[in-house]
């Protein structure tokens, strides 16, 4: 399986990370453009192939390790945030990746993912959001909209969905980003933005699936709407969108709204991103399910804060620092013991 | 009065009151004390599952059982010959285990109307006629630690607290056993508050005074040191033993240790005692659930660390589907479960045997993973240690099944000598000219080959899907399946090479053979030794591994009559020992929380043999 | 060309061509159409668990078999007489399946170099000799299709996915059956796109026309209708068989259907047929998770509903914990799984039955369930409602094991008459002058009380801990739990009470009994009828109830020289078996991720008895 | 175990609703004046006692159900919210209550408690939070304060805690309110709110465990310090706090800050809680760890949303009026049937 010719990292390019495995998804799937982003962004790291690890769960999207020449590891469903915080205890130098759906991570992970971004290790987690599950044929996902008809849901669904940036700045991740599986460009940056953000990177990818959920995102994608769909986050930047870059976000009070750059407007009405702002973040947040607003993809919040196996190794160091570094016989022998003849 | 001393063999004492009382510290303190002092000892903490119930209720009694021997014994005891009952709801509680003619010692200021009452007595048992078979020492512990404290200004809360050193004190009294150790660790434990010690101290010691100085009782016991083994013990329990296995084998295997799980009575010191072994480079991480615990650890083995995972029946059944996981992805994983009383929640803090099936069979597909139980608190160290090297070996999951009675329950413990503990080689694989196969396998065991993340040009990947032979890549191949469902199964089957041939313990064949597995251990063997001195010819088995079966195990089981395997469960050894070798072997099935009496089966063997 | 039709008793046909070919499609109306004929059949669809793998692969490959008879068949077949190949791959992967001198046909055109290559052909079959002990029909389908729509002006790939209609028209043109079905069926799928409906029925008539115009075919086959036991029939398949039978329970015991669920391959069908009965009042869940799903069950039987949960292995694996709960509470609780290749994730979209291990046994404690399994598509109705009644009878959860065959597969299926069903009667719990105990058993067959929230005056508690005989109060007493362990396995036991005497198929003693259970039986029953055709002293017992085994099962067994289990699993009946009797009985244990063929059983029979 | 004699709802008392079984909590543990504060409460609903339902998980706080006189189901540890989903769509009817701890319901039940609060089912959760794991004897929890040292940390807990009300807000909780043990009489209060809310109602109650982590609360609940540090929401009102009332929050931005009334700030610089504003919610709902700002309690937020078991019902009643209320032998009888003689 693996070549045993080596490439030095900073020579490495997209075949390098292209495996000897047939993709396996759907002609025309969304997946197959994220897979392309991460083979193309991956040389620009420098780092060796051996030292990126994918964990994935079940689904469409959690064959994503397969295809990419890594090391990885197809787990159970579900369960993929858990064993990459398992990898990247083990071994902090790793550079670890959770590839998961929204089904996969909301639904059977909601709380494997929930918790991984409040322990913050230095995990990045690209969560393939189709709203739907592909994998078992089409049944409604926590991501789908309310009233949503599928194979399980022929009346139309009953939940109201998740929010996933709003679920993520609840459970106090750290970074929280959204990209496009048409935005080749886009994607490849956040991507990068999540490889270079030390703590837990939530990102989250639209992705159609042309088989159960085709179209979901085509408001987004489609040439003639998309500009006045898709809000483009720039720190520190205005929020402006729309084919003319005149419209833009406005705060009235806490309620946001779009306002048009003109007579009544100007720029300086226009809200000012700030990736540090969990507030504005979490009005952000609250964009995606409602049709008067555009969606906002980028990032949406990063900050820095203690990551975990920072600071399980600083223990580590301190014990031995404080305790000597253990040595066996001399710990049991310690305390009450005694001698027999 | 001039002491009286009777040398005796052993003697077993409970220690039994509220839970707030402090008889578990009590019956640590001297279990160490006689431990020290060269006996050999066995424990039984039986504690409620509330943190603190109601006091003076009986569901509130909190015991713990101990016995210490000039012998080499194995279980804490049939029955308590001293029983000391802190208030009426524990004496109501375990008067019954008491020996006939056992010697009762009472905390008598306890004894008021509102806690007979709680303890549903109708009148005083100290008083009405219905303790008289025993021998009652009726003391106001109470008042009398009062006095002896009286000058230090405590609050009266913190000083009648001090009551159950004085029980303390009166029973190394009665046991010529020095007070020294517990006065040493007394200034430790509570070092940042003199008073304590101080107040301790005094009723320790008044309590030995009181023994001294009244006249009530005619004689002391000496209860002399057990020939053990030579070299250096210490008492430990099965956890804190299972702790200090998976440490060795992390130091032996030059793997650093990764622990993940969630807590769980009684499972949850595991936890405790790895998170303190910081200094070690040992790595803890309290998960959000079982599920999660596992995960972790399979995440680890596969980036190559010695990965482990401790619970108890409950969070044993939500791993059940990642366990299925290791043993498609073939990575070395150590599950341990410290098994209670069932089914579901159960009894949470008594102990069972009843999670056996669940271990060799409770997967979906076929899953089979090496089993291994301890057999007492000190061998808990030995098997922990056993099931890392078996499972980096053969690159497998291995679960251990402890219970609560060894986790809990301690024993001196020959501290091993960690240089001559057996090897354990990792070999993983670095790149050659050969293309790397993950699922190329050692000719010999079956294991497939162990490559972690950041060795050079082995990129590969591995997951829960069906494997092809050899190269790892997902197969749905009718033929390939079937090949991989009996390698696994055949991998499996490999671990009884690991095996010394079975020791029978008495005669290689008779009327009789008593099998046993885990925690049972000790009461069968007392059981079978004490029929063997009536001249009974019985034989004993104790498996350690329960999944392989030992291979001369057969050949064995047919030389005998009757076969008899006692277990805390139902009877899931028994069923699994049926079905392999066709025996007509009969089950001793007590589920009462509590380990075997080696009485009861004494009582079973002889009724059998008649 | 005048049509020469001879009679033939029963034809294995297999429908095979590329994930996007339709293949499931065409052979379920092929089904439909025999079926309405009057033939007795059995399908087996086998797809790739990739939901679209790349075109013109091995591994995208999907199939359909059936067999229809003019007899009461068992099985989909042992080996197709005919092969529909729609491309390269098809072929090469189905082909050594076929019988010796067997027909194949094929879609010609997409015999191109590219696909050829895909599918690892060095040279083309059709041209080569290879195919030559073949009858070998080569049809440019995808261009005749063409020619049939051309003036219709769609799209090139949407008259090209016509192909399959094609194949169809053809088949039912050389097996002489009607195409109205099909027609009809086509109007309706594509209400809305009235052109399909055009291209569809002008490739089936396409089909059709060829058979009838073409002088390559010689012979035109018929299949008589079997004689089935009179009444109303439709074709059925497991999944939908059992989801009406959980319908049916709902109805007659009048409770509510609640269903909590987690979509999992193959048992998601479950819970879309369930949440299709919102007319019915039945209520469905899609949960979070496995847990989740069981969870919910376990309120809404506590609420009074009538509460399932479905699934497959690795989703049963994370419902253990919770189904010890539902032991532990005594609350009735139908739970399917319906199996898949294992261990793990394993091969989710073929068949298996290695889950009886984890649904007897795989829990934590002492914590039994009772355990039922249809034989056939059909039979998963009578399974479903029969596993109702008894989880309400007995108040206890029952597990179903259905499998991914069973579940696909299809047959005709005699309506019954929800009339002439057994009564399932509830027996709420009212108020009475007595004080309500909620764990008072009933004392025949030992269920307790089922008092549900919202009755006046019952208000209790009930829980995972370990209860108290009667009161249900929380208990840690020794011999409560003891006695609560037997009790509940006693219940269990009781089932048995339910039983109809075993019916031996064949002999009631000989050389050899064939024991099987879930979806194995027709298989078996082909095997032993053959064989007893032969002569040989061969008879067959089928077990519906896995948990407990019959009361008179052990008394036939002994009758018979020699026993042979045959499972789709590594030998677990044969070790429940060989524990609970001291038989030895033989496994035949194929994983390969199929159905047994009749003649894999044949030929073991005949080897075992010489 | 149930009394035979018979109360109308209106008459009934605490008595009614203190079971025969004795409690078993410590003696001083906080989780008795919540349970009396129940009691306390629930005559005034004026229901019949048998139409509650107390479902609980594991944990000191999960065995609530046995002490109180209702319907009661002690089920496993974090599964309590979706049992409770059971219970309630089997029967609308009930009044369902969840009992669990800051465990229980957020580190292994996580994902069950946040999927109840998107599906938003008419149920009241409450949850004792200790921030720490009593009943296994004093491990942290997912609420404890990073660096916390208890038996499972003993150099410290590694993990960013959960702040529950920003969860409850990130999964789109329709009611986030929070209580203390010692405040009797606004625990009835919330009590009262959660179970007028139709929806998932979320109240958090801050418990002292006593054995375990005595104190965590002690800044919030004794005299001289409570005032400063207890902000007491009301809905439309300034947040004020303080021994004078004479403290505010002020909103710099999106930061809040204390002021304090004087001649620099006037009442009128003092943010309104509005209940129904996400935003303001979420904004409270990050005071949690901060030292510089007081512990809000009260309801942080309530809107009505739609209800699960409501248009479960609706599609039921839709479906038997336009499919004919399901009549099996037809139904089977349907599609292609053909008749064997
Ligand atoms: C324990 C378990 N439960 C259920 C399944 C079935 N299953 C596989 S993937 C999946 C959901 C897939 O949805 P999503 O995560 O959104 O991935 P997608 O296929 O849409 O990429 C489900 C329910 C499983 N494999 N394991
Ligand atoms: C499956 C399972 N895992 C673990 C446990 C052990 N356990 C019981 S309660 C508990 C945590 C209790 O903490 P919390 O929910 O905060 O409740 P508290 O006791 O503090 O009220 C744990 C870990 C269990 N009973 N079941
Ligand atoms: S089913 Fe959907 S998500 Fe899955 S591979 Fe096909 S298009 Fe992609
Ligand atoms: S341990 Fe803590 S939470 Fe549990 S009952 Fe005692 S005081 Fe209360
Ligand atoms: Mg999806
Ligand atoms: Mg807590």
């Amino acid at each position: 399986m693996a070549k045993s010719e080596l490439v030095k990292p900073q020579l490495l390019t997209r075949m390098d990370f292209v495996s000897d495995q047939t993709v396996r998804w759907c002609p025309g799937c969304g997946n197959y453009s994220i897979l392309a982003q991460t083979q193309r962004k991956f040389p620009d790291f420098g780092i060796s192939k051996e030292n990126f690890v994918f964990v994935s769960g079940i689904g469409c999207s959690s064959r994503f390790p397969y295809y990419i020449d890594t090391y990885g590891f197809h787990t159970i469903h579900g369960r993929a945030p858990a064993i990459a915080a398992g990898v990247k205890l083990a071994n902090p130098e790793l550079s670890v990746w959770v590839v998961t759906g929204d089904g996969d991570a909301l639904s059977i992970g909601g709380n494997h993912t929930i918790h991984l971004m409040r322990r913050n290790l230095d995990i990045n987690l690209l969560m393939f959001n189709n709203r739907i599950y592909g994998l078992t044929k089409g049944q409604y996902s926590p991501t789908s909209e309310l009233g949503k008809v599928t194979k399980s849901t022929p009346m139309g669904s009953l939940d109201r969905p998740f929010n996933p940036p709003a679920l993520a700045l609840g459970a106090d991740a750290t970074f929280v980003a959204r990209t496009i599986d048409r935005e080749t460009h886009h994607m490849q940056n956040m991507i990068s933005r999540a490889y270079y953000h030390h703590g837990t990177s939530f990102l989250e990818i639209y992705q159609n699936c042309l088989i159960f959920n085709d179209g979901e995102f085509r408001f987004l994608t489609d040439k003639e709407t998309r500009d006045d769909h898709v809000l483009i986050l720039e720190h520190r930047k205005p929020m402006l969108f729309g084919k003319e870059r005149n419209k833009g976000i406005h705060l009235d009070g806490n309620a946001p709204k779009v306002i048009e750059l003109g007579d009544e407007w100007s720029k300086n009405d226009v809200l000012v991103h700030d990736e540090r702002d969990w507030i504005i973040a979490s009005i952000l947040s609250h964009f995606t399910y409602r049709g008067d607003l555009p969606t906002p993809i980028g990032v949406l919040y990063a900050v820095d804060e203690p990551v975990y196996e920072d600071m399980l190794d600083d223990q580590i160091q301190k014990a031995m620092k404080f305790q000597g570094k253990g040595d066996f016989k001399k710990f049991v022998m310690s305390g009450s013991v005694w001698h027999v003849e | 009065m001039a002491k009286k001393i009777k040398s005796v063999e052993g003697v077993v004492i409970r220690f039994a009151g509220d839970s707030g009382d402090g008889m578990q510290l009590t019956g640590t303190r001297f279990s160490e004390t006689t431990a020290i002092v060269g006996n050999d000892l066995s424990t039984l903490p039986d504690y409620p599952a509330e943190i603190r119930a109601p006091a003076g209720t009986l569901a509130g009694v909190s015991a713990f059982q101990l016995q210490f021997s000039a012998r080499d014994i194995h279980t804490p005891g049939d029955q308590p010959d001293v029983l000391v009952a802190m208030n009426p709801a524990s004496l109501k509680v375990h008067l019954p285990d008491l020996v006939p003619n056992g010697t009762i010692i009472v905390n008598s200021n306890t004894f008021s109307k509102k806690y007979l009452k709680l303890a549903g007595y109708e009148s005083n048992p100290l008083e009405d006629e219905s303790l008289k078979e025993y021998t009652l020492y009726s003391i106001e512990m109470s008042r009398l630690v009062e006095n002896a404290c009286r000058d230090l200004n405590l609050p009266a809360g913190t000083v009648g607290r001090t009551k159950n050193m004085f029980a303390l004190g009166l029973c190394y009294w009665m046991y010529n056993q020095p007070l020294e150790p517990t006065i040493k660790w007394l200034k430790i434990k509570f070092s940042k508050k003199p008073n304590l010690v101080e107040a301790n101290t005094r009723a320790l010691h008044a309590g030995y005074a009181y023994g001294e100085t009244e006249r009530i009782f005619s004689t002391v016991y000496k209860v002399e040191a057990a020939k053990l083994a030579p070299g250096e013990y210490r008492n430990i329990n099965g956890n804190y033993a299972l702790s200090l296995g998976l440490l060795a084998a992390s130091i032996k295997s030059n793997l650093p240790l990764f622990y993940g799980g969630y807590p769980i009575t009684p499972a949850s010191d595991i936890l405790h005692k790895l998170a303190s072994f910081r200094n070690f480079g040992v790595k803890t991480l309290q998960a959000e659930d079982e599920i999660a615990g596992i995960s972790a650890a399979i995440g680890a083995a596969f980036a190559g660390n010695l990965a482990i995972t401790a619970t108890s029946g409950p969070g044993m059944a939500l791993k059940s589907e990642a366990l299925g996981l290791a043993v498609m992805a073939e990575l070395p994983l150590v599950v341990i479960n410290v098994q209670r009383g069932g089914p579901s929640t159960g009894l949470p803090t008594k102990t069972e045997q009843s999670d056996l099936f669940q271990a060799v069979m409770g997967r979906n597909g076929e899953s089979p993973i090496p089993v291994i139980a301890p057999a007492t608190p000190g061998d808990c160290f030995n098997v922990a240690y056993e099931a890392c090297r078996i499972a980096i070996k053969y690159m497998t999951p291995v679960i251990v099944l402890s219970d609560g009675y060894l986790g809990n329950g301690s024993e001196p413990w020959l501290i091993p000598n960690i240089n001559r503990l057996p090897e354990i080689k990792v070999n993983f694989v670095k790149l050659s000219k050969d293309t790397f196969m993950p699922y190329l396998r050692d000719e010999t065991n079956l294991a497939r080959n162990w490559a972690i993340p950041g060795t050079t040009g082995l990129e590969h990947r591995i997951g829960g899907l069906e494997k092809e032979d050899i190269t790892g890549d997902i197969s749905y191949d009718p033929e390939n399946h079937q090949k991989m469902v009996q390698l696994r199964a055949q991998k499996v089957e490999n671990v009884a090479n690991e095996m010394e041939p079975t020791t029978v313990f008495g005669s290689e064949n008779g009327d009789l053979l008593v099998l046993s597995w885990g925690s049972s251990e000790g009461a069968c063997r007392t059981a079978v030794e004490r029929v063997i001195n009536y001249g009974k010819s019985v034989s004993h088995i104790h498996l350690r591994w329960v999944n392989p079966l030992p291979r001369d195990l057969g050949e064995i089981l047919i030389r005998f009559k009757q076969i008899l395997i006692p277990e805390i469960n139902m009877g899931q050894l028994s069923k699994i020992i049926r079905a392999e070798y066709l025996v007509d072997a009969k089950g001793l099935n007590l589920v009462k929380g509590k380990p075997f009496r080696a009485g009861e089966i004494e009582k079973v063997i002889t009724e059998l043999i008649g």
